[in-house]
C-alpha cells in the first residue's frame, strides 16, 4: 500500500527523508502519526524479508512511537525557559544534519566525477626507475597498513605447530580418530566432557569433527536439553 | 653521484623541465619542497631554488601548454604538483579505455566520506550517529582505497579510533588541501532553494530510484567502488 | 556516450593532443591503429585518419617539445608509442626515486615493525615465529631506519635481545603514543571479517600494550574454554 521500492534509501533517515518528500510535507511540521505508521509498514516489510541491517531502523521505529506518544500529552512539556518543547524537534535536527552530508556527499561525488575525467600517467609512459622496482611489495606507512601488515601475517603465518605462541595442533582427521577411540569404550558422551579442561583450538576441531562425522552419518547427535550440553553416539542412521 | 652530476650541470636543465619530469614521473603529486631539493641536489648547487621559482615555473609550463597545444597540464593537488591531461582530450581517453562513464562511489562510502571530510579527525560513532546506520563496512572499504586513515584515539571513553582523510582523498577529488572542500551548506540554505522538496531532494535520491532494477538484499555497497 | 562526444568534435582536438593523451595515459604502449580507431569514433568521421597522419603527428609533437625546451618525448617501440623523459633530466629522476623508495616500507618490514609493535618489547626469536620467517634483516633494516631500538635483553636462556618500537615510529604513523594503536576490538573492527584467524590475531595481540603485564612467551591458549 505504501509504494516505495526498497532499494530507494539507504537508512532509516533516508527512508525518513523520502516518505516525507513523498508526501510533500513541511520537514519542520511532520505529521508523526502518519509518517510513523509507513515507517513501521516498511520496517515489518524488511523483517519479513530479513534484509540486512534491520536493527538500524528499529531505533528510529522506537523513537518515532516515542515522539507519537508524547504529542499526545495533554499539556505541552515546557523548557527551562518555559517555551513549548516540540518532541519531534530532535528528530528534525537529526534529518537536517542528515541533509547538509547528503548535499555533501552529492557534490563531491560530481568533484571526483569531474576530476576522474583527467587522467595521469599510465604504466606505458613509467620511467625506466620504477619499472624495476624491488621484489618485496612496497606500502605505505600509515596506521592501517601496520593493521594490514598485521593480517597479512595471519594469513601467511605457518601451522601452529612452528608457533612457540600455540603449541597444540589439531586435525580434523585426529579429533574424529580420538572421538572414535572414545566412543568404541563408551558408546556414549557429552561433548562438554569430551572437551573438558582443552584448549580453545582443541575444542575448535573436536566440534568441526563431530559435526563431520555427524554428517557422515558415522555418529549421532542428541539433544539433552540440559543448557547448551549435547551428547554424541556412536552410529548414524544405519544403527536405526 | 658526483660524477653523474657533473656530466648534467653543463647542458641547461632548466626549472621548468626538471618539474615537468618530476611531475610526469611521479606516482603521487610531487611537494614543492622535493622540487626545490632535488634541482639542488643534482645541479649541485648552493642556490637552493627559491618556491616562487617553482610557482613560477609552473606557470610558464602551463602558459605553454596551452599556447602550444598541448594536452597536458601540471595540476596542484593534495599540495604537490602532478601532471594530467586536459578535460578536452577526456572522450577520447573514455573510449580508448572504454570507461562508460566517469568515476563516482555508492552512496554509503560517498556519505561516509563527506562526513568524515567535514568533520576531521571524527570516530565511527559520530559517523552512524549522522547517517542512522552502521558505518563499518563503509569505513574498511575507504581505508582499503586509501581515502580515509587512522589518525590516533580519541581522549573519550572507550579511546575510539579517529579518522581523517588522506592525501589520496585529495588527489582523487582534485582538491590542494581541505580549504578547498566546498562549503558545507546550511539544511535551511539547502531547503529554501526552489522546490526543494521535489528536485532537490529527488536528485540526492537518484543513485537509488535509477538503480531501480537492482535487487535490494544483494545490494550491500560494494559494487561500484572503483577509484 | 554520443552526447558527449558531440560536445567535444567542435573544439579543435588535434592529432597531436590525442596522440599526446594517449601515449601518456596508457598501461602499455599505444599502437598506431588504436590511435586511428580512437580518434575517429569520438570524432565521429567517417575519415579514419592514414596510418601516415598518425606518423606525422609524432614528428609534429616531438620537435614541438624539443623546440620548446620541454622533457618529454614520443618514444616508438616494437609494441606501439609511449611518453618519456629525455636523457638530460635522468638524473634528477633517480635522485628522486631513490629518496621515494627510501621513504616507503617494504612488507616484511612492515609485518615486522606491526609484530614489534603491539608484542614490545619482544625478541627476534618471537617475531620469527609469529612470521615464520627469518626476520634479521627486516629488524636490522627497521634499527637503521630508527624505527625500532635496542631495550635491553630478556630474562630467560641465552638473554635475547629485547626490541621496542622509537620516537620516530610513533612521528612516522601520526600516533601521539603506543596508547593510539587500534586496540584488539578495533583491530577486528578494522580488518572485519576476513578470511584470516581471528584467534591468531587475538593471541597476536593480547600481550600487546592494552595488556602489557602479562609475559609474551608463556602464553598458551587454553584460558577462555567456553564454547
Amino acid at each position: 500500500m505504501y509504494r516505495v521500492e526498497l532499494e530507494d534509501f539507504e537508512g532509516p533517515l533516508d527512508l525518513l527523508l523520502l516518505l516525507i518528500n513523498r508526501r510533500e510535507i513541511d520537514i519542520f511540521d511532520i505529521p508523526i502519526a502518519q509518517i510513523t505508521n509507513e515507517y513501521l509498514a516498511y520496517v515489518q516489510l524488511m523483517e519479513s524479508i530479513n534484509l540486512d541491517g534491520v536493527a538500524d531502523y528499529i531505533y528510529f521505529a522506537a523513537l518515532l512511537i516515542s515522539i507519537k506518544a508524547r504529542m499526545l500529552l495533554p499539556q505541552p512539556e515546557m523548557d527551562a525557559e518555559d517555551d513549548e518543547i516540540d518532541p519531534r524537534q530532535q528528530l528534525v535536527d537529526q534529518l537536517l544534519e542528515y541533509i547538509r552530508y547528503k548535499d555533501a556527499a552529492e557534490t563531491l561525488n560530481q568533484q571526483l566525477e569531474q576530476r576522474s575525467r583527467l587522467f595521469t600517467r599510465g604504466k606505458a609512459s613509467m620511467p625506466p626507475e620504477v619499472e624495476t622496482p624491488e621484489k618485496e611489495v612496497l606500502v605505505k606507512a600509515t596506521v592501517f597498513e601496520l593493521m594490514n601488515a598485521l593480517r597479512l601475517v595471519l594469513e601467511d603465518a605457518p601451522d601452529e605447530e612452528t608457533i612457540t605462541i600455540v603449541p597444540q595442533q589439531y586435525s580434523i582427521e585426529d579429533q574424529s580418530e580420538h572421538i572414535r577411540r572414545i566412543l568404541f569404550t563408551k558408546k556414549r558422551i557429552s561433548f562438554h566432557d569430551l572437551v573438558r579442561g582443552q584448549t580453545r583450538s582443541f575444542i575448535v576441531v573436536t566440534f568441526l569433527a563431530i559435526l563431520e562425522m555427524a554428517y557422515g552419518h558415522e555418529i549421532c547427535i542428541l539433544n539433552t536439553f540440559e543448557g547448551n550440553a549435547f551428547m554424541i553416539e556412536q552410529g548414524g542412521i544405519t544403527d536405526v | 653521484m658526483c660524477e653523474i652530476n657533473q656530466k648534467v650541470v653543463n647542458t641547461e636543465v632548466t626549472m621548468e623541465m626538471v618539474l615537468e619530469a618530476l611531475a610526469f614521473a611521479a606516482e603521487t603529486p610531487v611537494s614543492v619542497a622535493q622540487i626545490r631539493s632535488v634541482y639542488a641536489e643534482v645541479a649541485a648547487s648552493d642556490d637552493i631554488p627559491t618556491e616562487e621559482a617553482v610557482q613560477e615555473a609552473v606557470e610558464l609550463l602551463n602558459a605553454s601548454f596551452e599556447q602550444q597545444g598541448h594536452a597536458l597540464r601540471i595540476q596542484k593537488w593534495a599540495g604537490g604538483l602532478r601532471m594530467a591531461t586536459t578535460e578536452t582530450v577526456a572522450p577520447f581517453l573514455e573510449t580508448f579505455f572504454q570507461r562508460e562513464r566517469a568515476r563516482r562511489l555508492t552512496r554509503p562510502l560517498m556519505e561516509t566520506l563527506a562526513i568524515i571530510a567535514y568533520r576531521q579527525p571524527t570516530t565511527k560513532v559520530e559517523v552512524d550517529a549522522v547517517r542512522g546506520v552502521d558505518s563499518g563496512y563503509a569505513i574498511r572499504k575507504l581505508l582499503s582505497l586509501d581515502l580515509l586513515s587512522i589518525t590516533g584515539r580519541a581522549e573519550v571513553a572507550g579511546r575510539p579510533i579517529l579518522y581523517r582523510t588522506t592525501d589520496r582523498f585529495l588527489e582523487e577529488f582534485g582538491l590542494n588541501d581541505l580549504e578547498g572542500l566546498p562549503n558545507l551548506r546550511q539544511a535551511e540554505e539547502l531547503l529554501g532553494e526552489a522546490n526543494f522538496d521535489q528536485e532537490r531532494l529527488r536528485l540526492l535520491m537518484a543513485n537509488g530510484i535509477d538503480h531501480g532494477d537492482q535487487k535490494p538484499v544483494e545490494r550491500t555497497s560494494d559494487e561500484d567502488t572503483t577509484i
